[in-house]
């Protein structure tokens, strides 16, 4: 558990050219990722990325490996990064974990999904789905904290 | 007295205790020459027989009941279900409702959904945001067919320790209910006399105290009839059938006689050393939540919400440094909640996900406490530096 | 191997087994050091919980199932309260009618009786002479609301070994019930194949098979689904909860390695000792009776009513001389009934309080049975002097 | 235990005056008395007096006790003889074993019951009633056996 104990690419970005944000509290989950997005080759790519993330330990680690798988690949190559892959990475996850490889997945392609929305480029059917979902997620806890009266806490 | 471990600090004394060896010691014969059969004429059996005799007697003096009102269980959980399932059926004519809180052991909580699918009714009380439930609102739920109410003592998350001869009382003087009380986390931290509560039935384990897991023990008052859970060959008394766990309840009776000559110094001891933990992490670390009661708690029980910090992944960085304690997040619970207690006193998601449960034992030491803080104080701030919330614990924008 | 007692005689296997040193050895480590809570996310908790998975597939190897099919519980007592109050309330939108055998463990008839109390209905099947149960009976009762059919695979008593493939298909092949087969007295001594047996659910526990007293197991086929017995913190895949008795569990899985690999020769010595023993005493005591089958039986067990002499008084005499056995006389049971075995195999009162059980274990030598003869020659020689009896058993005039 | 290991006046008694049986055997205890009559200061006592049984080691030993206590007492004297006072001369029996102590009363009260009858002597209200259970219980016996078809076996 390296990608735990030292994560890579963790913390805040300087000046992202998007900020992602998915995850439920309520399930002890919540992901930011941050993207500054280069050009090389007349394609777009990743050229920086990093995350934070409130949640254990199996959350942390895919965090951490998704940031590296995702780290200078084109956006296409990014968008296709599937939760399978990162558990994989890391060398296989327990059933009871698999949700935190989807949140790292869902992290990335919400980023990309917000970066493609804001410079006006074309979003694939498949994003536009996977960004609903994340969409919905918050929602839902939002209103859950809204039926907990959680904001006197 | 020897630590168990040197170089691991173990304060998840709550969830299970190292056993004193002591208690060891006193097992060692029953898993040798005297293997016996308590139920066998011969003589190893009687051997056996005389030694569950004599440590059921301990028992009772721990609890100060009689002999013959102490079954040996297997577990606090069988203790529990034998209690609710036992009163249920067997008082189903009198009345079909049960009284209990939400902040009671899973196994109370889910032995009584169990029992609504049966078509038994159970009200679950509120507590405050201190974990206590209200006489009053007790009051107000008993029926004329409540037939069980059961409260816990002290709560094995955040250590609310519940007014039980209080609600004992009003249970008593305003319906026919018996009155239970899990108080598995107690004995050997606080006094636990079952006159004096004025109880009908409390549960019991060895291994919160320094004995085995896999024991537990019921006390029933005498005149209390409730059906069995286990049915077979009559054993405790046609209350609880099944081999006797010879070697376990010898254990369990070395372990209550400690308890009982020691819980007042060891009450206290734990009560200093958890007070000194709260406050030097309070003097230290920011944004940190206490939950459950301001004090008195629980012996040696310390429940902190770190904003922003998730539980488990702080229990996981501090056991790479040695550190063994608990979490009320659920990241590898089927359904992923958050303790239901702390849901129970108004802690959102993201404060119970950020819980740390760390409960002292009679084998820890000061300097334990040192090192702990120390260890903290670095892994919170590392694990902030990543957090995806706010200071507020907030998700925010 | 050495013998457990030197002096004294223990041929009560059946109802209880020394433990083998080799499994107490096993389990040494899990009451010092090692004596985490398998539920701790903390490296003691991982520990215990390794040791859980690693001993579960050590009994699922014993029984040839998968490892998930196997539930630990505190006793066979528990395991069949489980079985049978699991199936009766998870299935009783289906039918309320369980099938089960007159020569049942206790723990399976009052389990039933008390079934009874709650609006099931439960059909107990007559044995033959030597306590066969027979398939075409089985047939006969079987119905549309049969949810359940728990015949045990070899009798405690009197040694008998029921055509459980056959009553299991019999059961499949005529309705939708389960099939369950109390085995706690088989590992170790014979073959229990639960694929090959054809069954859904099979008992067992760990102190008749040189293992602690105080676990038991449930093998229950991966896509039967029944209720637990024991609700609460989710233990054992939700089939049971209560904290793991690791020492324990480590126990049983050892006790089941040793038994895996030695059943067909224990199973040989112990028929052979049985046979010989039979034998010896037919040629050298008369008006003996044997109570169970002629052969094949239970490797080890020996069922004999010596005429005229009473069971108890015999297995105190016995003991005085340093043999250990067990009668199916209850002078000292509540209601002074005979054993229910032998009553059901159709022995009148007078043959049932004369019944002498010895059972071989694998601790037993030759020399033992040299021993045991000549002493049970002289007592009850020596009793049939004092005995109100006449010859045949009878008052007489 | 030394009455159960080693019985008093245990064994069948040529020519013996009269001759009791009490018990069930299903209950696993069947006790037989025999009594030897003579005269002392012109009252009948207890001669000599044997016993059988059938039954648990505490139904031995208390027949044994019971032997011995009656064994030299007149005929009203061992009439008194009740169950406690045999178990407290055993040093006290477990409640669950009173029934051995009640069956050697019986034995011995009915035989006393069989003797007066056959010599025509006066019979108390006490005795006949003693007679009276005891004569029950053998019945039940009986029908038992009928009823479970025992004479096959
Ligand atoms: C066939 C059978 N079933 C069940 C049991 C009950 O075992 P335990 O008393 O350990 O629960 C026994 C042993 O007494 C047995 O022989
Ligand atoms: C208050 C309380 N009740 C019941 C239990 C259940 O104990 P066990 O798992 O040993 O059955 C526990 C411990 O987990 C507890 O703390």
């Amino acid at each position: 558990m390296e990608h735990f104990k030292n994560p890579s690419n963790m913390g805040e970005m300087k000046d992202p050219d998007v900020t992602s944000k998915v995850g439920n509290p309520a399930c002890g989950d919540v992901m930011r990722i941050y993207l500054k997005v280069g050009k090389r080759d007349g394609e777009k790519y990743i050229k920086d990325i990093k995350f934070k993330t409130f949640g254990c330990a199996s959350a942390i680690a895919t965090s951490s490996v998704t940031t590296e798988m995702a780290m200078g690949k084109t956006l296409e190559e990014a968008e296709s990064i599937e939760e399978k892959e990162i558990s994989e990475e890391l060398g296989g996850l327990p059933k009871i974990k698999m949700h935190c490889s989807s949140l790292s997945a869902n992290g990335l392609h919400e980023a990309i999904y917000q970066y493609k929305k804001k410079e006006g480029l074309d979003i694939s059917e498949d994003l536009k789905k996977k960004h609903k979902i994340a969409q919905k997620t918050l929602e839902r806890t939002k209103e859950m904290r809204r039926k907990h009266g959680l904001d006197e806490e | 007295m020897k630590k168990v471990n040197e170089d691991r600090i173990y304060v998840d004394n709550n969830s299970t205790t190292p056993m004193d060896p002591r208690v060891k010691e006193s097992m060692d014969p029953y898993f040798g020459e005297d293997f016996g059969n308590p139920n066998s004429l011969h003589k190893r059996g009687r051997t056996a027989n005389d030694s569950v005799k004599k440590a059921r007697g301990k028992v009772a003096d721990l609890l100060k009941s009689k002999e013959d009102e102490i079954i040996f269980t297997g577990s606090a959980t069988e203790s529990n279900n034998h209690v609710l399932k036992g009163t249920a059926f067997s008082r189903k004519k009198k009345g079909k409702h049960i009284i209990t809180d939400k902040t009671e052991h899973k196994c109370i909580l889910s032995a009584c959904r169990w029992l609504e699918e049966q078509g038994f009714e159970v009200t679950y009380l509120d507590v405050d945001e201190e974990g206590y439930v209200s006489p009053e609102d007790l009051k107000e739920e008993l029926r004329d067919d409540t037939v069980l109410v059961s409260i816990m003592m002290a709560n094995n998350e955040i250590g609310t320790i519940q007014p039980i001869k209080e609600l004992a009382e009003v249970t008593h003087g305003n319906s026919d209910a018996y009155f239970h009380t899990d108080a598995a986390q107690c004995p050997g931290k606080m006094k636990v006399d079952v006159e004096e509560l004025g109880i009908d039935m409390l549960t019991l384990n060895a291994h919160k105290m320094y004995g085995p897991k896999g024991i537990g023990a019921l006390y029933k008052r005498q005149d209390v009839d409730i059906d069995p859970l286990l049915h077979g060959g009559g054993q405790e008394g046609g209350e609880r059938s099944g081999t006797e766990n010879v070697p376990y309840i010898v254990g369990f009776g070395k372990a209550s006689e400690i308890a009982k000559r020691n819980w007042k110094k060891q009450g206290k001891k734990l009560t200093d050393m958890h007070n000194k933990f709260i406050q030097k992490i309070q003097n230290r670390i920011e944004e940190v939540k206490l939950n459950g009661p301001k004090k008195p708690r629980l012996p040696g029980n310390v429940n902190l919400s770190f904003i922003g910090v998730e539980g488990e992944a702080l229990v996981l960085r501090l056991d790479e440094r040695g550190i063994e304690t608990a979490t009320g997040s659920a990241c590898s619970s089927e359904e992923l909640k958050a303790s239901h207690v702390l849901e129970a006193i108004g802690r959102g998601p993201e404060t119970a996900h950020s819980s740390l449960r760390v409960s002292f034992g009679k084998f820890n030491t000061e300097e334990d406490i040192e090192r702990m803080v120390d260890v903290l104080e670095e892994e919170v701030a590392d694990l902030r530096s990543i957090t995806a919330l706010d200071k507020k614990g907030k998700i925010g924008d």
